[in-house]
């Protein structure tokens, strides 16, 4: 049993924090929310020189080799300092599936470009009904000679309208049991038929609707199989959500670091008002959830590197970063007073960001209903050793 | 024991839906602060203000010598949960106003400035619209620390500080302001006085405080060297604590308000998750019907409040045990309310209709402008103070 | 709209708060925990002079013909002292349907032994299924000539060991649906072929097992008609559950009264606890709880009383007590600290009753679901206004 | 980083558990308080004690010229684990020798102090009880403020006063006592210290102290004129105060266990409710999925905890955060446990095997215990004080 942040892991953890603080200070967030873009195309170049996107990628495709722990840590601190920027969206709901599952010229196409030209990527994955469950995908995707194509409405996509490519998810088969049938696609948003509109989201993050009408790709850009495409999706949101977490788990920390020291310097009734058991009783109990997230986001995070990931870890860590996040932007900024509320201080910036984050690779019911399905499914110490209960 | 309205209240409240039928869009849903942050929110609002003052609602409980109906505590009652149930607008703009600038004008002020103020008020005219001046940088929920001085020069003050937080200052005439007009007195709930200023003065700054999600409600406020008249004195000079405290009381007295408007908020709830199959599901159930007690239950204490006034009884902590009762209510509404909406929840407020906000956006402003809201008017932690100190005889913790 | 309570049921509440307290002190409240009896017999036939076993019985059967008003005031002051008798059992669960289901003869022979002789009743209605929905009932009661014989087990029926009478639940047809073919009798505990034992409950409260082996009832012990037994049982179920929130509301009221006055008194660090935020914010949050606790019961039971009940209000009222009570003897032993939890103090006492009160006419869940039907069939105000959202 | 335990803890977990195959009653639930209430039941800890004792588990964490096997922290994790989970009997009564009695006279103790007591803590034996006697009437969480005085006379203290909530007095053969020694120390922390009492002295009187459930835990004593000679003051008169504090953080250090206790409440009900059908319902499904979350978070921070002490650092709020958080998880657990179970939770405590109990009435006694937990070892709030000043670095707040 080890909490030990390695020095490796250490001086990238340093480096990212520092990078972020200088080239995305709090007022270059607030600016970026008026920029259409919705990131910082300089930063972004700046990040690749640094290795940043290649972290997770395999040294042969141009990448630094790093561990799912290392990149969790840095998703820490993007969430840290709520970068805006599409690397949740290229790394996470992208890179890690072709890594995963891209067949060796999708590898060679696709992963040197996100590491060394800092390529976007993005998942083209919810639908109306916006449950993250299999019978969500219904963007149709019908086979037309060597070619296939494409119909339907994808919104929230973050990041699509700057995405070089897009993983798209649609279906492939009609049937009765919704995982099967679906299919992962690599199209280039420049396509025919692919149409484009930001969606004008609270935080001004880039989510976009993306309509496909009769779009259509080519075989070749088929990810993993044809109609096996849910196992994919369900690992991008395993590991998407420990990933969503990590970047939570950052933000809910810094927010709460904000507060905290707010607390120390703000008087009331000539006391600082952290000194009233009202409002240390409150940052107590942040800090224990605090706690308890980041270090559920740890395991989770080490149980990937090691090759033995948990469902249950991974669905732990996304409920309780949902629980958290919201839980400490809301009453941080209550603990501001009414200067909490305004835009000139950055807790509420954090908080901008929570109802999307909570959606992104699954809500709480989801997770929930996820965390239940492991208990259902495990037989616990007590009735191996005694056998069932008489 | 009856728990229902009289007629007089019942036929007040099918009046107001025809009113509302008539005069609003359909499926208006209202929001917990009134739009001040843009021009067509607020023209609609004061087209609104003016048919109720037209109707005679906008100070229905005013005496009618002041232009009001005389109406009862009850009756208002009734209006205060129709207007928060349908969103009517133009009320809360006015709300300084109609809810304790007049009131305490009749209490204490001359009959010049009864003449000269009171009339536009009842009309719902522009010239009726007041914001009040009481928080200060350093004077927040310790409100007798407030250092904005108004200084005797002649026949006139002269008026230099600070204050913060005051809504509506971006569309209002007048300003009710309390300040310091004896910086030497011994306590310093001692030498505060109140005082009418005109929002065109020189020597007055507003500066708008954008909120976090881009709504503009608050202002702050730089006075310096402003000089008014000392006609605009309200009251007795340094005498103004307890007409503040006064004031404040007429203030905190909308738990009514906040507790219809929760129940609409539930209602459409429960209609849009009929329509999207979400009430099939157990867990969204039992939150429905957890909200639907929380709210009864709330509405019923507004109510005892209420009727404790109607008595005769002094009522001390109920207006605090409501006020952060209602707070926890909304946070908790605001929270189930966009969770159900789910990913639909992260729209921007400004935009009530696009093809991915729900409800309006209701929810969403529910859940950002809440806070605001348990900030707003002593936040939830005083009220809790007010509470253990007032009501339950506990020693001062704070 | 008025929450005036009038001066007869002020006297009423005066009286009935001096008599127990002068009759039920705590000292005798805890003898009777090791009394089988588990009520003061005495008591129970002074009760009998007052008139309160008759307060809700129409005159003309020897009661006093009160209204569900003063009823619920009278059950707040019995949970007030938390006084251990059958008086819930006979009245609330057995008196009021007698009254509005009896036939005239069963009115007759029934409801004066109540009034003037303090004759117990009990209701046998809960079986191992223990969750208060039709299917729950499963004791057979097939009939057999002019007669019926029940077999089957009823469990945690209370007082059903001192009862002269208890009304059973019984199922006279099977079928698809439960809430068909459910009867109800009056049968004497007394008859052969009843066994009846005391469940060790933590609050020694009388609650009783009892066993039913070819127990013979005549045609003419059947409450209402037959089959139809369910909507006794529902309205039964709706103003116990109102009665019960009564005697919680004012259970929780005391309790809250004894830990408030503790936390004036008792200093730690040279204050008293109570002016300790941590501990004032936790009493002001009660005090709220014990309000809407408290309205809830008064405006159902106004309802009641004006022949236009609210399932609603019964259902909101019985959730919340369920949720209050609970919550203020946890906390105030809480806040008494160690001595709280001494059998010393009378704040545990009030605890040991919540468990089975709960219970007692529908769990929290239940109530919950209640309420949730009711929204579901309701027509809001706004679609009545508007006609249905576009 | 590594989330797993090493090789020998492993093999230490599986020794363990063939012990409890071995020796304990099949499907044997542990309760969060042992039994010290019945005869029997603690027969049936005392005879396991001894059991430990032989294993050498009683005290594994201990240095072996002292009877221990010098168990690294990891091990003595891995114990604590299994010995909750399993509800190993025989530890929690012990507690005082072995957890702090022990330690505490290995660094401040003389040598023959030593040599008389410890041999039998570390056997098990009925000799090796303790109990201990911080609390007083009028100091609580405040403990400076205790008052029973033990005056120097000759060669002996002269002990009056009281003390209470002494858990195990009813059973212990010594009293691991702290008094006062110099009543005029000018401030209260000043003139403690820490004396060794034998429970058969004359003078001393013992109450017990049922609680409200009918269970025996606490007593109270009652010293009049108690004497003890004077080799029996542990470490240095008059600096008693920061022995107690070492002594305390010592007591402080138990989330490993209570969490382990958890975890096997939790997977009781996980496989209750696939007997009963409950685990289909969603809102149940919910809160075993959020009682997962919590328990596997407690787990790592009291690991967390561990591990800071294993790396040399101060481990100062790790123990309140988990103390606090432990005590609203298990009242959590206690109330989601009996909700489930349902109208089965109004049994009695004290009957473990009938037919109207459910899982051994375990949760009918967690959910009346965990408020005596939640009190006892410094509540609740005094652990979020401490968290809140020595962790966060606010002002103190009480």
């Amino acid at each position: 049993m080890d909490y030990t942040i390695g020095k490796e892991q250490e001086m990238l953890r340093k480096s990212a924090r520092e990078f972020f603080e200088k080239e995305c200070p709090k007022d270059k967030v607030r600016e970026l929310k008026s920029e259409p873009k919705a990131y910082d195309a300089k930063m972004w170049k700046k990040m690749v020189k640094l290795g940043f996107q290649g972290l997770i990628i395999p040294e042969a495709y141009g990448g630094m080799d790093g561990d799912f722990v290392e990149l969790a840590l840095f998703m820490e601190e993007v969430g840290r300092n709520i970068v805006p920027m599409p690397y949740y969206a290229t790394i996470a709901l992208c890179a890690l599936p072709l890594i995963a599952y891209g067949n060796d010229e999708q590898k060679e196409n696709y992963l040197p470009g996100i590491a060394e030209k800092g390529d976007i990527w993005t998942l083209a994955r919810t639908e109306a009904q916006a449950d993250n469950s299999p019978s969500e995908i219904q963007l149709s995707a019908v086979a037309d000679g060597d070619e296939y194509l494409l119909n339907g409405t994808k919104i929230f996509v973050p990041y699509a309208h700057v995405a070089n490519m897009m993983l798209v998810a649609g279906r492939t088969s009609e049937g009765d049991d919704p995982p099967k049938g679906i299919t992962l696609f690599a199209v280039d948003p420049k396509s025919e038929g692919v149409k484009i509109e930001i969606i004008p989201t609270v935080a001004r993050d880039g989510r976009c609707e993306v309509v496909f009408e009769n779009v259509r790709v080519a075989q070749a850009a088929i990810l993993g199989q044809i109609d096996r495409g849910w196992e994919i999706l369900d690992e991008i949101q395993q590991q998407g959500a420990l990933l969503k977490a990590a970047e939570m788990s950052g933000g809910a920390q810094a927010a709460f670091e904000i507060t905290l020291n707010y607390t120390k310097e703000r008087k009331q009734f000539d006391k600082p008002i952290g000194s009233y058991q009202g409002v240390q009783f409150r940052l107590v109990d942040m800090l224990t959830s605090l706690d308890s997230l980041k270090y559920l986001v740890y395991n989770g995070a080490w149980q990937v590197s090691v090759g033995e990931p948990s469902r249950l870890l991974n669905s732990s860590a996304k409920a309780k970063a949902n629980e958290v996040y919201d839980d400490i932007c809301h009453h941080g900024i209550y603990l501001h007073g009414a200067i909490g509320w305004t835009e000139e201080m950055d807790i509420g910036l954090y908080h901008l960001r929570t109802r999307s984050m909570i959606y992104d690779c699954g809500g709480t019911d989801l997770h929930l209903e996820s965390i239940a399905c492991e208990l259902e499914n495990d037989v616990p110490d007590f009735i191996k050793l005694y056998g069932p209960a008489s | 024991m009856e728990f229902k309205y009289g007629e007089k209240e019942e036929k007040l409240r099918t009046e107001i839906r025809e009113f509302v039928k008539a005069e609003m869009p359909p499926h208006f849903i209202g929001k917990q602060f009134e739009d001040e942050t843009s021009a067509e929110g607020w023209a609609f609002s004061m087209s609104m203000s003016k048919k109720l003052a037209e109707k005679g609602w906008l100070t229905m409980s005013w005496p009618e010598e002041f232009g009001g109906m005389g109406a009862s505590h009850w009756e208002r009652v009734v209006f205060s949960e129709e207007a928060s149930y349908w969103g009517i607008p133009g009320l809360g703009m006015g709300i300084s106003g109609t809810a304790w600038v007049g009131p305490s004008l009749m209490l204490f002020g001359t009959r010049e400035q009864q003449e000269k103020y009171i009339p536009p008020i009842a009309a719902g005219e522009p010239d009726g619209i007041w914001c009040t001046g009481y928080s200060e940088p350093d004077a927040g929920s310790d409100m007798a620390a407030m250092q904005t001085t108004a200084i005797r020069d002649g026949d006139e003050y002269v008026i230099n500080g600070q204050k913060v937080w005051t809504s509506c200052a971006h569309w209002a005439r007048w300003l009710w302001l309390a300040c310091r007009t004896n910086p030497d007195a011994p306590k310093k709930h001692q030498g505060l006085s109140l005082i009418i200023v005109d929002m065109q003065s020189e020597g007055l700054t507003v500066r708008p405080l954008e909120n976090y999600v881009g709504g503009h409600v608050f202002n702050e406020l730089f006075f310096k060297d402003l000089r008014v008249p000392v006609e605009n004195l309200v009251g007795v000079e340094n005498a103004g604590w307890s007409q503040l405290m006064t004031a404040l009381s007429f203030e905190r007295g909308t738990a009514v308000g906040t507790t219809a408007a929760a129940r609409r908020m539930l209602d459409e709830l429960v209609i849009y998750t009929k329509a999207t199959g979400q009430i099939k599901q157990p867990q969204v159930r039992q939150k429905l019907a957890e909200l639907a007690i929380d709210i009864q239950a709330a509405r019923l204490m507004a109510n005892e409040a209420v009727w404790k006034t109607v008595q005769g009884q002094t009522v001390i902590h109920e207006p605090s045990r409501d006020k952060a009762n209602g707070d926890i209510l909304q946070e908790k509404l605001g929270r189930i309310g966009s969770d159900i909406i789910g990913v639909y929840s992260q729209m921007d407020l400004g935009l009530e209709d696009n093809r991915w906000s729900r409800l309006k956006g209701a929810f969403e402003h529910l859940y950002h402008y809440n806070i605001g809201f348990a900030i707003a008017a002593g936040t939830t932690d005083t009220q809790r103070n007010i509470v253990g100190q007032f009501g339950l005889q506990l020693p001062r913790a704070y």
